[in-house]
């Protein structure tokens, strides 16, 4: 049984349809790739998933569950989790914090409690300190916790992001342009900590502009077009396939 | 850019806190001492109550007699009110003051703005009157509420001429309270034009009102009287207060068929809409409107036309084509030199100061125990604006005490779009209309028994007691 | 129930129902178009209301001369507040805009008080007949103000076609791709401005006539203008124009048999309308900041 | 997700403030002392409308609420003879049950469906207190009875002053109590950026409707303290007007400064309207005026510029960072305008 599926997965906003019958099939463990120009729907892609959009037709299965219709936060909790595509943060919270609210799932302690900040509550929320305070080291960024998330250069707010999707526990990550305004030494350990993310056993779905960073990452890539479904392989067999050159670097030349 | 934007926000800052300065002093007012009689020595007129008006430029050492009231300047009649007791203040003040027994007092109409049915703007109006500035005579309230009001002159001993709608005011156990702008015994002016209607031919009769207190007790006494005065009475319809859109209230008048529609608290723009879409619905009959002033009579006029509105009977607050009474002329005089126009919703609420006017002058005192001790015990009709006012007993409430008053009234008809006075009614008959009304008799004539009948000023009457 | 009673009722339903919509919709294209929720919407139907009474009786113009009159001053303010307050309080977001609209409704609704008193401004029946069709009689007066505001809404449904109207729906629709595409937003949300208040404007004249100005009429008229946005879809200019009838007629009927608890009725109406069909009667309501 | 920088950092004007909230009734008179009465039970509803706002919720039933705890305290001292310490857990519970039946309708609907059902709702509800006749009708109910503990009779004002100081202490703890916790957590989070919270997790609708019930605990509680001081209950005392002073006073406190914020407006607002009595007409242009030039000029109201007056002189003396205060963006900061993508709610 595949992680995630979607089958005739179409969203359309007014005349345009963004998504048009998408099939999308992703195993557990794979690290996937989501690439294609601008426009082809990719980031439409993300919220049809994540319940942020409702799709006009077609189905989200995940782990043999129909989770098309389900809130956003109940997908979230079911383990599926993102990164936006702008640095979208608690900007007036510090990074700690931020990454406080990822870990909003795991930390319950009932409200009661909760309110009267019961021993069990602290405790609670000293493990999700804890927790999160090792997220942070994980992307390297745990001597900045106590800053406001606003004052982060525009690297480290990328990487917050995935830290905060990264304190939803997910067993699916999907990343939307982790690497975008980065410089190439902050690029090149993003993609390290993405294959590391890959490595704990988390599946990752990442949608990126930058052809090196797909290529030399993704083991498998799916291209879309139009909201289309234009091709799906293995690195090199995408780079060969006249379709996605014409639809892709064929833009470029012209 | 940015600097000048912080500059105003400094500025904004600045205003705030002067103006949260200004607030404070202004609650505070002016640290007044009390004197036995009830009255206060100013202390140099501070301004900082801001309410001193109405001329008078007396000395700083002169002792001052302060009248508060109650008064929704939301209102035009709070707004009129004001201007009679300036008006009435100043009269005194430029005369050198007021002569009571051994002094002479300037007179300093205080106003407190309580807004409209508001609980709390109550509140803080008569606590400051009350407590803050020691004033110790109410008179003239309007759109307070007076369970509010009460709970605070009573411990205070502050003498209470007011006005309300239930008998709130009126209760035995109250002692300072006199309800001198009364509408309990003010059936007559409903019977009479009940009267004149039936003579007319109209035998069923629909009451409308806002759905507000005023409005429910309206509906009840109103209906109460044309029962009485031998009318089919059919339910009543309430609509919400601030209606504009008088179309389904008058699509369900008509469609009741009434010979009478009696419009209870209906006054002003709703009144002229009601009545207009009265027209609309293409039903005829006799109106009875709530309050007609002037105004509001041509404006109807030029909605609606002359004929629709022909031989429509009210009550007239406006003394002016009735009163030959020297005293209410010269104050008619005085009001038009003051304020060079003419209003005259104000001219019936002011009531209560003549009877606050009357009881000083007759005791030469001003301390309130005196003051309530007359007007409890008060026997003659005073002459306000519009005729006599009376105070009488409530015996029906246990209360033997004289404080429940007869408003004066007149009924006016409408001729050719004009306001005519058509008669006065006596104070004798709105008390005894009133207590045929309420099926009262009983408990009254144990109370004439008992403490002799009441005299009333010299008026043509309709009934006598042996009508009842 | 005769006949004559039910259209009675039906007339006096679509008349408060064509006032409605022209306030509600005036109201809804604001908030879709600059996402500022006018507070102040009906003080610009009651300042309508005065202005026409202003040219129609005391200066004595006839009555078309006086509706384009209100129609023109309003837009005109409406251009103002936009110019002086909601540009400045734009970039705070949709709280503060609104607040602002709140204080600028409080302010004119108090200046008026002062101004005109609690008295009533009269504007004589323009026609004074009552229609008689097959026995039933029906006042001509509210049927010329369904009538006139009829035309005003196809003027509006021709505006909105025009180049600025189309702009104006797409700035509504999303601003940002809107202003990529070349919109001037800063000229379609002040010619918003003008022509959500002039509706008001109208709404004011037309009614004028019929019912009386005073000075009280715009707060009630605001609250009902809500209810109609939210029985209509927030945003939906469509869904405005219909749900306005409809609360017109139901609070018609409602009046004639539970009288002043009309109000609940309305409640339960939209509180069933939220709960089943959230998004108003006609669906798909412009995205609003916030959701 | 906002640190409560006041009570962090800058906790030593509690003190004096405290203490001289404490010692207020030997300073002024009976009337003075009933101003601030009545400034307590506005910073009550100031607070609550703080609270909701805090979760992107702006809310205009406040007066209705306010009613109903005021309506539910005086009907059962009236009709059940109720002692008044026993009402007021009831007002709070009826208010909370109402409260979930009506909004559980409109939270899920977005914050301006919330908004706009919310004065529908008031209006509705006024009607209520005003048309049935159990309610006692527009004129207001009897004459409540005196409050009062064993035998004694609370109707010494400095007595129901620090009865409505301990409402709004309690008040103050139980808000800062809340948002020290997860939940308070998870409702700035919501406040700051709606559909991020969504997915990471946080059930926005669930978390919204507790904000709001809370906050309709807090406004019972104000309703049944005005039951204390006020001889009666009238239903226009309830009315839309007041929901929009309670907004006002907000603005005019300070957006962003969760607790002081409130309870300055309602001061400031109170004072400035008591001192024009003698010129009312007036109040609401003043009031008005005030507001637009403090949304225009100090959009994060008096305490936003007092606070960066305050950092820019610390900044001079000390040249170190200032911070503004924050706002929950999506009540429209301008780090928001980029943000929050319009689109549906979650």
């Amino acid at each position: 049984m595949a992680l995630l599926e979607t089958r005739g997965l179409s969203k359309s906003f007014g005349r345009l349809e963004a998504v048009k019958d998408l099939d999308l099939t992703v195993e557990q463990g794979e690290l996937r790739g989501l690439i294609g120009p601008n426009g082809a729907g990719k980031s439409t892609v993300f919220n049809l998933i994540t319940g942020f959009d409702v799709p006009t037709r077609g189905t989200v299965w995940f782990r043999g569950e129909n989770i098309t219709n389900v809130p956003a936060h109940k997908i979230a909790q079911k383990g599926i989790s993102r990164a936006f595509q702008q640095s979208y943060l608690f900007m007036f919270s510090t990074v700690l914090e931020n990454v406080l609210v990822g870990c909003h799932m795991s930390s319950r302690a009932g409200a009661l409690r909760e309110f009267l900040h019961t021993r069990s509550a602290r405790m609670r929320d000293r493990e999700a300190r804890n927790k999160a305070m090792e997220i942070l080291d994980f992307m390297g960024m745990a001597h900045l916790a106590d800053e406001p998330a606003s004052s982060l250069s525009h690297g480290y707010q990328r990487c917050l992001g995935v830290a905060m999707a990264l304190a939803c526990e997910p067993t699916l990550l999907l990343l939307d342009e982790p690497v975008t305004g980065m410089n190439p030494t902050e690029s090149a350990e993003m993609v390290e900590r993405i294959r590391r993310i890959r490595e704990k056993g988390i599946t990752v779905i990442l949608v990126e502009h930058s052809m090196e960073v797909v290529m030399n990452v993704c083991e498998r890539i799916t291209v879309l077009s139009y909201g289309q479904k234009l091709a799906e392989g293995l690195p090199a067999e995408i780079q060969c396939n006249p379709l996605v050159v014409e639809a892709y670097l064929g833009k470029e030349e012209a | 850019m940015r600097l000048g934007k912080r500059r105003l926000g400094t500025l904004v800052l600045g205003v705030l806190f002067l103006a949260l300065i200004a607030g404070l002093v202004a609650c505070g007012g002016e640290k007044s001492t009390e004197s036995t009689t009830g009255t206060t020595q100013s202390s140099g007129g501070a301004g900082a109550t801001g309410t001193s008006a109405a001329g008078g430029s007396g000395s700083a050492d002169e002792p001052v007699l302060r009248v508060g009231a109650l008064l929704s300047l939301d209102s035009i009649q709070g707004v009129e009110m004001k201007k009679w007791l300036q008006l009435f203040a100043k009269l005194y003040n430029d005369a050198g003051g007021w002569k009571i027994g051994e002094t002479t007092y300037r007179v300093e109409p205080m106003f407190y703005d309580v807004g409209m049915w508001d609980a709390t703007k109550s509140r803080s109006a008569v606590e400051k009157a009350v407590l803050q500035d020691k004033v110790k005579y109410l008179v003239c309230n309007w759109g307070d509420i007076p369970a509010e009001t009460l709970s605070v002159t009573e411990p205070n001993k502050v003498l209470w001429l007011g006005l309300d709608f239930v008998d709130d005011s009126v209760k035995p156990t109250l002692n300072y309270a006199v309800r001198a702008q009364g509408l309990f015994f003010a059936q007559g002016l409903f019977y009479y034009i009940c009267q004149d209607y039936i003579k007319q031919g109209a035998k069923s009769v629909l009451v409308v009102c806002p759905d507000t207190q005023q409005g429910h007790v309206g509906a009840q006494l109103v209906g109460a009287t044309a029962t009485t005065a031998g009318m089919q009475v059919l339910d009543p319809i309430f609509f919400s207060a601030d209606t504009a859109d008088f179309s389904p209230i008058a699509t369900k008048i008509a469609s009741q068929k009434p010979d009478a529609v009696f419009f209870s608290y209906v006054a002003g723009a709703s009144l002229i809409n009601a009545i207009g879409a009265l027209k609309d619905t293409g039903w005829k009959g006799f109106i009875l409107p709530g309050e007609l002033d002037g105004e509001t009579l041509n404006n109807l006029v030029a909605k609606v036309g002359k004929e629709y509105v022909e031989g429509m009977e009210t009550g007239s607050y406006d003394p002016r084509p009735v009163e030959k009474d020297p005293q209410t002329l010269n104050y008619i005089d005085a009001y038009q030199q003051q304020y060079g126009d003419w209003h005259s919703e104000g001219c019936f609420w002011i009531g209560p100061w003549f009877i606050f006017e009357d009881a000083i002058n007759a005791t030469q005192s001003t301390d309130v125990d005196t003051l309530v001790a007359y007007l409890t015990s008060s026997k003659k009709g005073v002459r306000t604006l519009t005729g006599y006012s009376q105070l009488f007993a409530r015996p029906d409430l246990q209360n033997y005490k004289t404080v429940d008053s007869a408003p004066g009234h007149y009924i006016g008809v409408v001729r050719d779009g004009k306001f005519e006075y058509l008669e006065t009614i006596a104070c004798k008959d709105q008390y005894l209309s009133s207590i045929k009304v309420y099926g009262l008799k009983d408990v009254y004539q144990k109370y004439w028994d008992e403490y002799g009948y009441p005299e009333f000023p010299d008026q043509p009457a309709r009934l006598d007691f042996s009508d009842l | 129930m005769t006949l004559q009673l039910f259209l009675q009722i039906l007339v006096n339903g679509l008349m408060i129902g064509a006032i409605y919509a022209l306030v509600a919709s005036g109201f809804t294209l604001i908030l879709g178009v600059l996402q500022v929720f006018n507070f102040a919407q009906g003080q610009f139907y009651m300042l309508g209301a005065f202005a026409t009474y202003a040219v129609a009786s005391v200066l004595g113009a006839p009555y078309v001369v006086a509706i384009l009159a209100a129609l023109a001053a309003m837009a005109l303010l409406g251009i103002l507040v936009y110019f002086s307050i909601i540009k400045w309080t734009l970039r705070y977001g949709f709280f503060h805009t609104m607040l602002a609209t709140v204080a600028f409704g409080t302010i004119v609704g108090q200046a008026a008080v002062l101004k005109f008193g609690y008295s009533t401004a009269v504007v004589a029946a323009v026609v004074d007949k009552t229609l008689a069709l097959g026995g039933v009689s029906l006042n001509s007066g509210k049927l010329l103000v369904l009538a006139g505001a009829l035309v005003v809404m196809g003027l509006l449904y021709w505006f909105m076609r025009t180049k600025i109207g189309v702009a104006m729906q797409a700035c509504a629709e999303n601003r940002e791709v809107a202003c990529l595409q070349g919109i001037n937003a800063g000229k379609v949300f002040w010619v918003t401005m003008a022509v959500g208040c002039a509706l008001c404007g109208v709404a004011g004249a037309l009614v004028v006539p019929v019912l009386s100005a005073s000075t009280n009429m715009g707060q009630l008229i605001f609250l009902k203008a809500i209810i109609v946005v939210l029985v209509g879809g927030t945003g939906s200019m469509a869904g405005a124009l219909l749900a306005a009838f409809l609360v017109g007629i139901v609070e018609s009927f409602a009046f004639q048999y539970v009288e002043s608890f009309a109000p609940l009725v309305i409640f339960a109406l939209v509180a069933i309308l939220i709960y089943f069909r959230p998004g108003g009667l006609l669906g798909k309501p412009l995205p609003i900041p916030g959701q | 997700m906002r640190r409560a920088m006041l009570f962090k950092s800058n906790k030593w004007w509690l003190i004096p403030a405290f203490l001289l909230a404490v010692a207020l009734p030997f300073f002024v008179g009976a009337y003075r002392l009933q101003i601030f009465i009545f400034v307590i039970t506005y910073s009550l509803l100031a607070l609550a409308f703080q609270l909701t706002m805090r979760v992107g919720l702006p809310r205009f039933d406040v007066a209705a609420w306010w009613g109903v705890g005021a309506y539910t305290s005086g009907m059962l001292m009236l009709k059940a003879n109720m002692s008044f310490w026993l009402t007021l857990p009831i007002s709070v519970l009826v208010s909370v049950v109402l409260g979930f039946a009506v909004f559980s309708v409109s939270v899920r609907r977005g914050m301006m469906v919330f908004m706009m059902f919310g004065m529908v709702f008031a209006l509705a509800l006024q009607q209520v207190f005003g048309s049935v006749k159990f309610f006692g009708g527009w004129g207001g109910t009897p004459q409540l009875p005196p409050v009062t503990i064993g035998s004694y009779v609370l109707n010494d004002k400095m007595w129901i002053y620090y009865l409505g100081m301990a409402l709004l202490i309690f008040n103050l703890g139980v808000y800062q109590l809340l948002y020290k916790s997860r939940i308070g957590r998870a409702w700035s989070a919501i406040g700051s950026g709606l559909r991020l919270a969504s997915s990471l997790g946080v059930n926005v609708v669930g978390y919204r409707l507790a904000n709001v019930l809370v906050g309709n605990a807090f406004l019972a509680l104000a309703g049944s303290f005005s039951v204390v001081y006020q001889a009666m209950i009238i239903p226009t005392t309830y009315g839309f007007q007041q929901s929009i002073y309670v907004m006002m006073y907000v603005v005019i406190g300070g957006l962003g400064f969760a607790m002081a914020g409130p309870i300055v407006g309602a001061l400031v607002l109170t004072l400035i309207s008591e001192s024009m009595r003698a010129a009312q007409q007036y109040q609401p242009i003043v009031t008005g005026v005030i507001t637009v030039l403090i949304i225009m000029f100090a959009p994060w109201g008096l305490l936003g510029v007092l606070r960066s007056r305050v950092v820019s002189v610390l900044q001079r003396l000390l040249s170190s960072r200032a911070a503004l205060p924050d706002i929950p963006s999506s009540l429209g900061s301008p780090a928001s305008v980029t943000a929050e993508e319009p689109g549906k709610d979650a």
